[in-house]
Protein backbone atom coordinates (compact mmCIF):
# COMPACT_ATOMS: atom_id res chain seq x y z
CA UNK A 1 0.00 0.00 0.00
CA UNK A 2 2.44 2.73 0.96
CA UNK A 3 5.51 3.69 -1.11
CA UNK A 4 9.20 2.12 -1.47
CA UNK A 5 11.83 4.19 -2.67
CA UNK A 6 15.07 3.26 -3.80
CA UNK A 7 17.82 5.20 -5.53
CA UNK A 8 20.71 4.77 -7.87
CA UNK A 9 23.68 6.85 -9.61
CA UNK A 10 24.27 6.49 -12.53
CA UNK A 11 26.78 8.76 -14.69
CA UNK A 12 25.57 11.97 -12.14
CA UNK A 13 22.21 11.30 -12.34
CA UNK A 14 20.11 9.93 -9.60
CA UNK A 15 17.56 7.70 -10.45
CA UNK A 16 15.03 7.39 -8.04
CA UNK A 17 12.92 4.20 -8.31
CA UNK A 18 9.38 4.69 -6.51
CA UNK A 19 7.23 1.73 -6.37
CA UNK A 20 3.37 2.12 -4.68
CA UNK A 21 0.89 4.96 -3.69
CA UNK A 22 2.37 8.85 -3.00
CA UNK A 23 -0.81 10.12 -1.13
CA UNK A 24 -1.02 12.13 2.32
CA UNK A 25 0.90 10.98 5.13
CA UNK A 26 3.93 7.89 4.54
CA UNK A 27 3.90 8.00 0.64
CA UNK A 28 4.52 11.81 0.40
CA UNK A 29 5.98 12.63 3.34
CA UNK A 30 8.91 9.88 2.07
CA UNK A 31 9.24 11.16 -0.97
CA UNK A 32 9.76 14.60 -0.01
CA UNK A 33 12.28 14.31 2.39
CA UNK A 34 14.05 12.04 -0.25
CA UNK A 35 14.32 14.69 -2.65
CA UNK A 36 15.11 16.94 -0.14
CA UNK A 37 17.60 14.35 1.57
CA UNK A 38 19.19 14.67 -1.92
CA UNK A 39 19.30 17.89 -3.30
CA UNK A 40 21.21 18.75 0.37
CA UNK A 41 23.93 16.14 -0.26
CA UNK A 42 24.50 17.65 -3.76
CA UNK A 43 22.46 15.44 -6.52
CA UNK A 44 20.51 17.71 -8.41
CA UNK A 45 20.13 15.62 -11.33
CA UNK A 46 16.86 13.79 -10.31
CA UNK A 47 14.84 11.07 -12.12
CA UNK A 48 12.13 10.25 -10.74
CA UNK A 49 10.87 6.18 -12.24
CA UNK A 50 7.23 6.33 -11.05
CA UNK A 51 6.94 2.44 -13.78
CA UNK A 52 5.82 1.14 -10.06
CA UNK A 53 3.35 4.32 -9.58
CA UNK A 54 -0.09 3.54 -10.30
CA UNK A 55 -2.12 5.69 -7.35
CA UNK A 56 -1.06 9.30 -6.78
CA UNK A 57 -3.69 11.83 -4.61
CA UNK A 58 -3.67 15.36 -4.86
CA UNK A 59 -1.71 15.80 -1.74
CA UNK A 60 1.11 13.39 -3.92
CA UNK A 61 0.91 15.67 -7.46
CA UNK A 62 1.54 18.66 -4.82
CA UNK A 63 4.62 16.87 -3.78
CA UNK A 64 6.09 16.46 -7.43
CA UNK A 65 5.33 19.94 -8.14
CA UNK A 66 7.26 21.20 -4.56
CA UNK A 67 10.20 18.88 -5.64
CA UNK A 68 10.33 20.07 -9.13
CA UNK A 69 10.33 23.78 -7.40
CA UNK A 70 13.23 22.99 -4.77
CA UNK A 71 15.50 21.28 -7.54
CA UNK A 72 15.02 23.87 -10.36
CA UNK A 73 15.65 26.49 -7.21
CA UNK A 74 18.97 24.98 -6.87
CA UNK A 75 19.89 24.87 -10.18
CA UNK A 76 19.01 21.29 -10.81
CA UNK A 77 16.55 19.16 -13.02
CA UNK A 78 13.70 17.07 -12.18
CA UNK A 79 12.29 14.95 -15.04
CA UNK A 80 9.94 12.14 -14.86
CA UNK A 81 10.22 8.36 -16.22
CA UNK A 82 7.78 6.10 -16.88
CA UNK A 83 4.22 7.26 -16.30
CA UNK A 84 1.27 4.94 -15.64
CA UNK A 85 -1.29 5.91 -17.64
CA UNK A 86 -2.98 6.43 -14.25
CA UNK A 87 -0.41 9.49 -13.48
CA UNK A 88 -0.59 10.53 -16.88
CA UNK A 89 -3.79 11.44 -16.69
CA UNK A 90 -3.65 12.94 -13.57
CA UNK A 91 -1.28 15.03 -14.84
CA UNK A 92 -3.06 15.90 -17.71
CA UNK A 93 -5.82 16.85 -15.84
CA UNK A 94 -3.92 19.14 -14.09
CA UNK A 95 -2.14 20.87 -16.74
CA UNK A 96 1.36 19.74 -14.83
CA UNK A 97 2.34 17.28 -17.91
CA UNK A 98 3.85 19.96 -19.77
CA UNK A 99 6.00 21.44 -16.34
CA UNK A 100 7.73 17.95 -16.47
CA UNK A 101 9.84 16.85 -18.46
CA UNK A 102 9.02 13.06 -18.69
CA UNK A 103 10.46 10.38 -20.31
CA UNK A 104 10.40 6.60 -21.22
CA UNK A 105 13.36 5.70 -22.15
CA UNK A 106 15.82 5.39 -19.12
CA UNK A 107 18.86 5.64 -20.91
CA UNK A 108 17.82 8.35 -22.97
CA UNK A 109 16.56 10.33 -19.73
CA UNK A 110 19.69 10.00 -18.33
CA UNK A 111 21.75 11.27 -21.38
CA UNK A 112 19.13 14.15 -21.32
CA UNK A 113 20.35 15.62 -18.61
CA UNK A 114 23.23 18.90 -18.95
CA UNK A 115 26.07 18.03 -17.27
CA UNK B 1 -38.70 4.77 -12.58
CA UNK B 2 -38.26 6.55 -9.67
CA UNK B 3 -36.64 3.56 -7.72
CA UNK B 4 -35.18 3.72 -4.06
CA UNK B 5 -31.83 4.12 -3.59
CA UNK B 6 -29.80 1.75 -2.16
CA UNK B 7 -28.23 3.53 0.49
CA UNK B 8 -24.65 2.50 2.82
CA UNK B 9 -23.67 5.07 5.39
CA UNK B 10 -20.11 4.69 6.74
CA UNK B 11 -19.43 7.02 9.87
CA UNK B 12 -15.38 7.22 10.26
CA UNK B 13 -13.37 9.19 12.86
CA UNK B 14 -10.72 12.11 11.78
CA UNK B 15 -7.86 10.41 11.36
CA UNK B 16 -5.69 9.49 8.51
CA UNK B 17 -6.17 6.12 7.97
CA UNK B 18 -10.07 6.95 7.44
CA UNK B 19 -8.88 8.35 3.99
CA UNK B 20 -7.72 4.95 2.49
CA UNK B 21 -10.45 3.32 4.24
CA UNK B 22 -13.30 5.42 2.67
CA UNK B 23 -11.78 5.09 -0.60
CA UNK B 24 -11.27 1.06 -0.23
CA UNK B 25 -15.13 1.04 0.68
CA UNK B 26 -15.99 3.11 -2.17
CA UNK B 27 -14.13 0.94 -4.42
CA UNK B 28 -16.43 -2.21 -3.09
CA UNK B 29 -19.47 -0.10 -3.66
CA UNK B 30 -18.70 0.94 -6.97
CA UNK B 31 -17.31 -2.81 -7.68
CA UNK B 32 -21.22 -4.20 -6.35
CA UNK B 33 -22.63 -1.64 -8.03
CA UNK B 34 -21.51 -2.64 -11.17
CA UNK B 35 -18.81 0.25 -12.41
CA UNK B 36 -15.46 -0.99 -14.60
CA UNK B 37 -12.12 -1.07 -12.97
CA UNK B 38 -11.33 2.09 -14.52
CA UNK B 39 -14.71 3.97 -13.00
CA UNK B 40 -13.78 2.25 -9.11
CA UNK B 41 -10.59 3.71 -9.59
CA UNK B 42 -11.82 7.47 -10.15
CA UNK B 43 -14.75 6.84 -7.57
CA UNK B 44 -12.18 6.29 -4.63
CA UNK B 45 -9.63 8.96 -5.83
CA UNK B 46 -12.97 11.43 -5.81
CA UNK B 47 -13.62 9.63 -2.13
CA UNK B 48 -10.29 9.94 -1.23
CA UNK B 49 -10.01 13.33 -2.13
CA UNK B 50 -13.21 14.40 -0.56
CA UNK B 51 -12.41 12.78 2.96
CA UNK B 52 -9.30 14.09 2.92
CA UNK B 53 -10.42 17.62 2.73
CA UNK B 54 -12.67 16.79 5.52
CA UNK B 55 -10.24 15.32 7.75
CA UNK B 56 -7.92 18.59 6.91
CA UNK B 57 -9.40 21.25 6.55
CA UNK B 58 -13.80 20.47 7.59
CA UNK B 59 -12.08 18.43 11.03
CA UNK B 60 -9.69 20.35 10.83
CA UNK B 61 -7.45 17.27 12.36
CA UNK B 62 -9.66 16.78 15.80
CA UNK B 63 -10.34 13.15 15.84
CA UNK B 64 -13.51 13.16 17.74
CA UNK B 65 -15.19 14.94 14.86
CA UNK B 66 -16.72 12.17 12.59
CA UNK B 67 -16.64 12.17 8.75
CA UNK B 68 -20.00 10.71 7.09
CA UNK B 69 -20.19 9.30 3.98
CA UNK B 70 -23.19 8.03 2.56
CA UNK B 71 -23.22 6.20 -0.91
CA UNK B 72 -26.84 6.11 -2.94
CA UNK B 73 -27.40 3.50 -5.55
CA UNK B 74 -29.89 5.26 -7.84
CA UNK B 75 -30.85 3.11 -10.89
CA UNK B 76 -28.66 5.50 -13.34
CA UNK B 77 -26.77 6.56 -10.98
CA UNK B 78 -24.31 6.51 -7.62
CA UNK B 79 -24.54 9.28 -5.33
CA UNK B 80 -21.90 10.01 -2.60
CA UNK B 81 -21.89 12.49 -0.36
CA UNK B 82 -19.10 13.20 2.37
CA UNK B 83 -19.99 15.37 5.29
CA UNK B 84 -18.04 16.87 7.92
CA UNK B 85 -18.25 18.82 11.06
CA UNK B 86 -16.48 22.16 10.14
CA UNK B 87 -17.92 25.18 8.64
CA UNK B 88 -18.08 24.79 5.20
CA UNK B 89 -16.86 25.92 1.97
CA UNK B 90 -17.73 27.78 -1.08
CA UNK B 91 -16.65 26.39 -4.53
CA UNK B 92 -16.22 29.79 -6.10
CA UNK B 93 -13.60 29.99 -3.24
CA UNK B 94 -11.20 27.63 -5.04
CA UNK B 95 -9.41 28.94 -7.21
CA UNK B 96 -8.31 27.01 -10.57
CA UNK B 97 -4.84 25.42 -10.44
CA UNK B 98 -4.81 25.72 -13.70
CA UNK B 99 -4.09 28.91 -14.16
CA UNK B 100 -0.61 29.70 -14.70
CA UNK B 101 -0.41 31.79 -11.34
CA UNK B 102 -1.44 28.68 -9.39
CA UNK B 103 -0.03 26.12 -11.71
CA UNK B 104 3.01 25.54 -9.28
CA UNK B 105 1.59 25.79 -6.02
CA UNK B 106 1.40 22.53 -3.88
CA UNK B 107 -2.17 22.62 -3.38
CA UNK B 108 -6.12 23.06 -4.99
CA UNK B 109 -5.93 20.15 -6.94
CA UNK B 110 -8.50 17.99 -4.84
CA UNK B 111 -11.74 19.48 -6.18
CA UNK B 112 -10.01 19.35 -9.49
CA UNK B 113 -10.02 15.94 -9.37
CA UNK B 114 -13.04 14.88 -7.77
CA UNK B 115 -15.23 17.49 -10.62
CA UNK B 116 -13.06 15.55 -13.02
CA UNK B 117 -13.32 12.34 -12.10
CA UNK B 118 -17.21 12.29 -11.10
CA UNK B 119 -20.20 13.47 -13.59
CA UNK B 120 -21.47 15.72 -11.05
CA UNK B 121 -19.94 17.64 -8.37
CA UNK B 122 -21.48 19.99 -5.90
CA UNK B 123 -20.62 22.01 -2.08
CA UNK B 124 -23.27 22.45 0.03
CA UNK B 125 -23.66 23.57 4.23
CA UNK B 126 -25.14 20.83 5.61
CA UNK B 127 -28.36 21.48 8.33
CA UNK B 128 -26.61 22.63 11.83
CA UNK B 129 -23.69 23.42 9.97
CA UNK B 130 -20.54 21.06 8.65
CA UNK B 131 -19.37 20.72 5.13
CA UNK B 132 -20.56 18.56 2.20
CA UNK B 133 -19.51 17.67 -0.78
CA UNK B 134 -21.94 15.64 -3.28
CA UNK B 135 -20.89 13.71 -6.16
CA UNK B 136 -22.34 11.43 -8.52
CA UNK B 137 -21.26 9.23 -11.33
CA UNK B 138 -23.59 7.77 -13.88
CA UNK B 139 -23.37 4.08 -15.03
CA UNK B 140 -22.22 4.05 -18.65
CA UNK B 141 -24.57 2.63 -21.27
CA UNK B 142 -22.89 -0.91 -21.49
CA UNK B 143 -22.66 -0.98 -17.15
CA UNK B 144 -25.19 -3.61 -16.27
CA UNK B 145 -26.73 -1.08 -13.48
CA UNK B 146 -28.77 -4.05 -12.32
CA UNK B 147 -25.87 -5.95 -10.89
CA UNK B 148 -26.30 -4.82 -7.38
CA UNK C 1 -3.05 0.95 27.94
CA UNK C 2 -6.57 1.85 27.73
CA UNK C 3 -6.08 3.27 24.03
CA UNK C 4 -9.70 4.41 23.09
CA UNK C 5 -10.34 2.50 19.93
CA UNK C 6 -10.41 3.22 16.60
CA UNK C 7 -13.96 3.38 15.36
CA UNK C 8 -15.23 2.89 11.64
CA UNK C 9 -19.70 2.03 11.77
CA UNK C 10 -21.52 1.14 8.88
CA UNK C 11 -24.94 0.88 8.36
CA UNK C 12 -26.43 -0.59 5.58
CA UNK C 13 -29.64 -1.78 4.41
CA UNK C 14 -31.28 -5.12 4.86
CA UNK C 15 -30.45 -6.43 1.25
CA UNK C 16 -29.24 -9.84 -0.17
CA UNK C 17 -26.02 -7.16 -1.61
CA UNK C 18 -25.37 -5.81 1.82
CA UNK C 19 -23.54 -9.38 3.26
CA UNK C 20 -21.29 -9.46 0.56
CA UNK C 21 -20.43 -6.04 0.60
CA UNK C 22 -20.05 -6.31 4.57
CA UNK C 23 -18.23 -8.69 4.29
CA UNK C 24 -15.45 -6.73 2.10
CA UNK C 25 -15.32 -4.06 4.53
CA UNK C 26 -14.63 -5.95 6.69
CA UNK C 27 -12.21 -7.39 5.45
CA UNK C 28 -10.28 -3.64 4.45
CA UNK C 29 -10.89 -2.91 7.84
CA UNK C 30 -8.99 -5.83 8.72
CA UNK C 31 -6.54 -5.47 6.77
CA UNK C 32 -5.18 -1.82 7.46
CA UNK C 33 -5.56 -3.20 10.95
CA UNK C 34 -2.89 -5.25 10.21
CA UNK C 35 -4.11 -8.96 10.24
CA UNK C 36 -3.00 -10.91 7.68
CA UNK C 37 -4.63 -12.65 4.87
CA UNK C 38 -5.75 -15.74 6.85
CA UNK C 39 -6.88 -13.83 9.54
CA UNK C 40 -8.71 -10.79 6.96
CA UNK C 41 -10.90 -14.01 5.49
CA UNK C 42 -11.53 -15.22 8.59
CA UNK C 43 -12.94 -11.55 9.84
CA UNK C 44 -14.65 -11.39 6.52
CA UNK C 45 -16.33 -14.29 6.94
CA UNK C 46 -17.44 -14.31 10.36
CA UNK C 47 -18.91 -10.34 8.78
CA UNK C 48 -20.65 -12.47 6.20
CA UNK C 49 -21.77 -14.80 8.74
CA UNK C 50 -23.15 -12.17 11.03
CA UNK C 51 -24.62 -9.90 8.25
CA UNK C 52 -26.24 -13.10 6.63
CA UNK C 53 -28.02 -13.61 10.17
CA UNK C 54 -28.99 -10.30 10.56
CA UNK C 55 -30.62 -9.85 7.06
CA UNK C 56 -32.47 -13.50 7.43
CA UNK C 57 -33.90 -13.54 10.89
CA UNK C 58 -32.90 -10.60 12.78
CA UNK C 59 -34.70 -8.22 10.33
CA UNK C 60 -36.15 -11.02 8.14
CA UNK C 61 -35.38 -9.57 4.73
CA UNK C 62 -37.44 -6.08 5.43
CA UNK C 63 -35.20 -3.89 3.10
CA UNK C 64 -36.02 -0.90 5.51
CA UNK C 65 -34.66 -2.38 8.55
CA UNK C 66 -31.09 -1.50 9.46
CA UNK C 67 -28.40 -2.96 9.66
CA UNK C 68 -25.70 -1.53 11.92
CA UNK C 69 -21.71 -3.10 11.72
CA UNK C 70 -19.28 -1.39 14.13
CA UNK C 71 -15.62 -1.83 14.28
CA UNK C 72 -13.74 -0.73 17.12
CA UNK C 73 -10.43 -1.34 17.27
CA UNK C 74 -8.32 -2.04 20.44
CA UNK C 75 -4.45 -2.07 20.78
CA UNK C 76 -4.61 -5.60 21.09
CA UNK C 77 -7.95 -6.65 19.49
CA UNK C 78 -10.23 -6.04 16.78
CA UNK C 79 -13.99 -6.19 17.90
CA UNK C 80 -17.03 -6.24 15.73
CA UNK C 81 -20.61 -5.80 16.24
CA UNK C 82 -23.34 -6.96 14.55
CA UNK C 83 -26.50 -5.23 15.27
CA UNK C 84 -30.20 -6.32 13.68
CA UNK C 85 -33.78 -4.28 14.29
CA UNK C 86 -35.22 -7.79 15.38
CA UNK C 87 -36.06 -9.43 18.54
CA UNK C 88 -32.92 -11.04 19.54
CA UNK C 89 -32.00 -14.38 20.02
CA UNK C 90 -30.43 -16.63 22.59
CA UNK C 91 -26.82 -18.50 22.23
CA UNK C 92 -28.30 -21.51 24.31
CA UNK C 93 -31.04 -21.89 21.91
CA UNK C 94 -28.91 -22.15 19.21
CA UNK C 95 -28.33 -26.04 18.74
CA UNK C 96 -24.91 -27.71 17.91
CA UNK C 97 -24.81 -28.66 14.00
CA UNK C 98 -21.84 -30.85 15.11
CA UNK C 99 -23.85 -33.08 16.67
CA UNK C 100 -24.83 -36.90 15.33
CA UNK C 101 -28.95 -35.37 14.95
CA UNK C 102 -27.92 -32.02 13.15
CA UNK C 103 -24.89 -33.30 11.45
CA UNK C 104 -27.05 -33.29 8.16
CA UNK C 105 -29.20 -30.39 8.89
CA UNK C 106 -28.91 -27.80 6.06
CA UNK C 107 -28.56 -25.11 8.67
CA UNK C 108 -27.01 -24.07 11.61
CA UNK C 109 -23.25 -23.54 10.96
CA UNK C 110 -23.37 -19.92 11.00
CA UNK C 111 -22.64 -19.16 15.06
CA UNK C 112 -20.21 -22.06 14.76
CA UNK C 113 -18.27 -20.54 12.33
CA UNK C 114 -18.53 -16.48 13.79
CA UNK C 115 -17.16 -19.03 17.16
CA UNK C 116 -14.27 -20.40 15.68
CA UNK C 117 -13.06 -18.13 13.19
CA UNK C 118 -13.64 -15.06 16.06
CA UNK C 119 -11.56 -15.45 19.64
CA UNK C 120 -14.68 -14.02 21.17
CA UNK C 121 -17.81 -14.48 20.60
CA UNK C 122 -21.52 -13.07 22.45
CA UNK C 123 -24.96 -12.46 21.69
CA UNK C 124 -26.62 -8.93 23.24
CA UNK C 125 -30.00 -7.71 22.70
CA UNK C 126 -29.81 -3.83 21.82
CA UNK C 127 -31.14 -1.44 24.09
CA UNK C 128 -34.42 -0.51 22.50
CA UNK C 129 -34.53 -4.59 21.45
CA UNK C 130 -32.70 -5.87 18.14
CA UNK C 131 -30.32 -8.69 18.54
CA UNK C 132 -26.74 -7.87 18.17
CA UNK C 133 -23.38 -9.99 17.85
CA UNK C 134 -20.38 -9.38 19.20
CA UNK C 135 -17.06 -10.95 18.48
CA UNK C 136 -13.69 -10.21 18.74
CA UNK C 137 -9.99 -11.09 16.72
CA UNK C 138 -7.12 -10.39 18.59
CA UNK C 139 -3.86 -9.52 16.95
CA UNK C 140 -1.27 -12.27 16.82
CA UNK C 141 1.99 -11.64 18.59
CA UNK C 142 3.99 -10.98 14.85
CA UNK C 143 1.11 -8.72 13.31
CA UNK C 144 2.48 -5.15 13.65
CA UNK C 145 -0.91 -3.81 15.86
CA UNK C 146 0.51 -0.29 15.31
CA UNK C 147 0.05 -0.76 11.75
CA UNK C 148 -3.77 1.55 11.69
CA UNK D 1 -18.05 -12.96 -7.80
CA UNK D 2 -20.82 -15.33 -8.11
CA UNK D 3 -20.45 -19.52 -8.96
CA UNK D 4 -19.69 -20.96 -12.45
CA UNK D 5 -20.69 -24.30 -13.08
CA UNK D 6 -20.29 -26.72 -16.35
CA UNK D 7 -20.47 -30.44 -16.01
CA UNK D 8 -18.57 -33.35 -17.68
CA UNK D 9 -20.03 -37.21 -18.20
CA UNK D 10 -16.96 -39.35 -17.65
CA UNK D 11 -17.74 -43.29 -17.81
CA UNK D 12 -21.30 -42.78 -16.27
CA UNK D 13 -20.14 -40.40 -13.72
CA UNK D 14 -20.99 -36.50 -13.70
CA UNK D 15 -18.69 -34.37 -12.78
CA UNK D 16 -19.54 -30.63 -11.82
CA UNK D 17 -16.60 -28.11 -12.24
CA UNK D 18 -17.70 -25.32 -9.73
CA UNK D 19 -15.66 -21.93 -10.03
CA UNK D 20 -16.15 -18.61 -7.57
CA UNK D 21 -18.12 -18.53 -4.72
CA UNK D 22 -21.33 -20.97 -3.34
CA UNK D 23 -23.01 -18.39 -1.06
CA UNK D 24 -26.79 -17.02 -0.04
CA UNK D 25 -28.44 -16.27 -3.24
CA UNK D 26 -27.11 -17.05 -6.63
CA UNK D 27 -24.27 -19.25 -5.77
CA UNK D 28 -25.96 -21.54 -3.69
CA UNK D 29 -29.58 -21.37 -5.93
CA UNK D 30 -27.60 -22.25 -8.89
CA UNK D 31 -25.39 -25.51 -7.22
CA UNK D 32 -28.76 -26.65 -5.78
CA UNK D 33 -30.80 -26.54 -9.01
CA UNK D 34 -28.05 -28.15 -11.42
CA UNK D 35 -28.18 -31.22 -8.56
CA UNK D 36 -31.60 -31.40 -8.88
CA UNK D 37 -31.77 -31.10 -12.38
CA UNK D 38 -28.83 -33.84 -12.97
CA UNK D 39 -30.89 -35.96 -10.22
CA UNK D 40 -34.21 -35.74 -12.01
CA UNK D 41 -32.87 -36.42 -15.50
CA UNK D 42 -31.41 -39.68 -14.08
CA UNK D 43 -27.78 -38.70 -13.33
CA UNK D 44 -27.18 -40.13 -9.18
CA UNK D 45 -23.43 -40.24 -10.07
CA UNK D 46 -22.62 -36.96 -8.72
CA UNK D 47 -18.87 -35.84 -8.69
CA UNK D 48 -18.19 -31.87 -7.53
CA UNK D 49 -14.65 -30.38 -7.98
CA UNK D 50 -14.03 -28.05 -5.95
CA UNK D 51 -10.62 -26.56 -7.03
CA UNK D 52 -12.35 -23.17 -8.01
CA UNK D 53 -14.14 -22.65 -5.03
CA UNK D 54 -12.65 -20.79 -2.11
CA UNK D 55 -14.95 -19.30 -0.83
CA UNK D 56 -18.09 -21.34 1.25
CA UNK D 57 -20.61 -19.46 3.64
CA UNK D 58 -22.92 -21.72 6.13
CA UNK D 59 -25.90 -21.11 3.41
CA UNK D 60 -23.56 -22.99 0.70
CA UNK D 61 -22.11 -25.97 3.55
CA UNK D 62 -25.88 -26.27 3.59
CA UNK D 63 -26.24 -26.93 0.40
CA UNK D 64 -23.60 -29.24 -0.19
CA UNK D 65 -25.30 -31.34 2.58
CA UNK D 66 -28.93 -30.98 0.81
CA UNK D 67 -27.72 -32.56 -2.17
CA UNK D 68 -25.42 -35.19 -0.65
CA UNK D 69 -28.92 -36.42 1.35
CA UNK D 70 -31.09 -35.56 -2.16
CA UNK D 71 -28.45 -38.01 -4.40
CA UNK D 72 -28.80 -40.71 -1.68
CA UNK D 73 -31.76 -40.91 -1.30
CA UNK D 74 -32.09 -41.90 -5.04
CA UNK D 75 -29.70 -44.45 -4.24
CA UNK D 76 -27.23 -42.58 -6.02
CA UNK D 77 -23.72 -41.13 -4.46
CA UNK D 78 -22.06 -37.33 -4.09
CA UNK D 79 -18.72 -37.15 -3.98
CA UNK D 80 -16.03 -34.29 -3.33
CA UNK D 81 -13.36 -33.31 -5.44
CA UNK D 82 -9.80 -30.91 -5.02
CA UNK D 83 -10.99 -29.44 -2.01
CA UNK D 84 -9.10 -26.06 -1.16
CA UNK D 85 -7.48 -25.47 1.48
CA UNK D 86 -9.66 -23.16 3.17
CA UNK D 87 -12.98 -25.57 2.27
CA UNK D 88 -11.52 -28.39 3.89
CA UNK D 89 -11.28 -26.32 6.60
CA UNK D 90 -14.81 -25.40 6.82
CA UNK D 91 -15.56 -29.24 6.44
CA UNK D 92 -13.47 -29.96 9.05
CA UNK D 93 -14.77 -27.07 11.50
CA UNK D 94 -18.34 -28.36 10.82
CA UNK D 95 -17.65 -32.04 11.29
CA UNK D 96 -18.96 -32.83 7.94
CA UNK D 97 -15.47 -34.03 6.48
CA UNK D 98 -15.88 -37.48 7.40
CA UNK D 99 -19.46 -37.59 5.89
CA UNK D 100 -18.41 -37.13 2.62
CA UNK D 101 -15.97 -39.57 0.70
CA UNK D 102 -13.13 -36.55 -0.55
CA UNK D 103 -11.01 -37.11 -3.43
CA UNK D 104 -8.19 -35.69 -5.33
CA UNK D 105 -7.08 -37.56 -7.99
CA UNK D 106 -10.35 -37.06 -10.88
CA UNK D 107 -9.47 -40.64 -12.28
CA UNK D 108 -9.37 -42.28 -9.22
CA UNK D 109 -12.46 -40.66 -7.69
CA UNK D 110 -14.49 -41.17 -10.99
CA UNK D 111 -13.55 -45.33 -11.04
CA UNK D 112 -14.54 -45.17 -7.18
CA UNK D 113 -18.30 -45.08 -8.25
CA UNK D 114 -20.03 -48.27 -8.13
CA UNK D 115 -21.61 -48.74 -11.34
N1 LIG E 1 -14.36 19.94 3.62
C1 LIG E 1 -13.88 21.19 3.49
N2 LIG E 1 -14.09 22.11 4.46
C2 LIG E 1 -13.60 23.36 4.33
N3 LIG E 1 -12.88 23.79 3.29
C3 LIG E 1 -12.63 22.92 2.29
C4 LIG E 1 -13.11 21.59 2.34
N4 LIG E 1 -12.72 20.96 1.19
C5 LIG E 1 -12.03 21.88 0.48
N5 LIG E 1 -11.97 23.06 1.13
C6 LIG E 1 -11.31 24.30 0.65
O1 LIG E 1 -11.10 24.18 -0.75
C7 LIG E 1 -9.72 24.36 -1.08
C8 LIG E 1 -9.34 23.50 -2.27
O2 LIG E 1 -9.34 22.15 -1.92
P1 LIG E 1 -8.62 21.10 -2.84
O3 LIG E 1 -9.01 21.39 -4.24
O4 LIG E 1 -8.91 19.76 -2.30
O5 LIG E 1 -7.08 21.41 -2.76
P2 LIG E 1 -6.05 21.37 -1.56
O6 LIG E 1 -6.58 20.45 -0.54
O7 LIG E 1 -4.81 20.86 -2.18
O8 LIG E 1 -5.94 22.79 -1.10
C9 LIG E 1 -8.97 24.03 0.18
O9 LIG E 1 -7.73 24.66 0.22
C10 LIG E 1 -9.93 24.52 1.26
O10 LIG E 1 -9.78 25.88 1.47
N1 LIG F 1 -29.65 -11.96 14.18
C1 LIG F 1 -30.44 -12.96 14.60
N2 LIG F 1 -31.69 -12.71 15.03
C2 LIG F 1 -32.50 -13.72 15.46
N3 LIG F 1 -32.12 -15.01 15.46
C3 LIG F 1 -30.89 -15.34 15.04
C4 LIG F 1 -29.98 -14.32 14.60
N4 LIG F 1 -28.83 -14.94 14.25
C5 LIG F 1 -29.01 -16.25 14.48
N5 LIG F 1 -30.25 -16.50 14.96
C6 LIG F 1 -30.78 -17.82 15.34
O1 LIG F 1 -29.72 -18.71 15.52
C7 LIG F 1 -29.87 -19.85 14.68
C8 LIG F 1 -28.54 -20.39 14.23
O2 LIG F 1 -27.96 -19.49 13.32
P1 LIG F 1 -26.77 -19.98 12.42
O3 LIG F 1 -25.78 -20.70 13.27
O4 LIG F 1 -26.26 -18.80 11.69
O5 LIG F 1 -27.34 -21.05 11.44
P2 LIG F 1 -28.44 -20.95 10.29
O6 LIG F 1 -28.54 -19.53 9.86
O7 LIG F 1 -27.93 -21.83 9.23
O8 LIG F 1 -29.70 -21.47 10.93
C9 LIG F 1 -30.77 -19.42 13.55
O9 LIG F 1 -31.46 -20.49 13.01
C10 LIG F 1 -31.67 -18.42 14.26
O10 LIG F 1 -32.72 -19.08 14.93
Amino acid sequence: MSLKATSREIGGVTVIDLDGRITLGDGGALLRDLIREKVNSGHKMLLLNLAGVNYIDSTGLGELVSGYRLVKAQNGELKLLNLTKRISELLQITKLYPVFEIHNDEVKAVASFSQ
Amino acid sequence: MPLKPRRIEVVLETLLESIALAEEIGVSVAAAAGFDEDDQYKIGLAVHEGVMNAFQYGNQQQRERKIHVLFELFSEKMVIHVADQGTGFRLEDVPDPRTDENMLGDSGRGVLLMRTFMDEFDVQVVQGGGGEVIMAKRYRAQNNSQAM
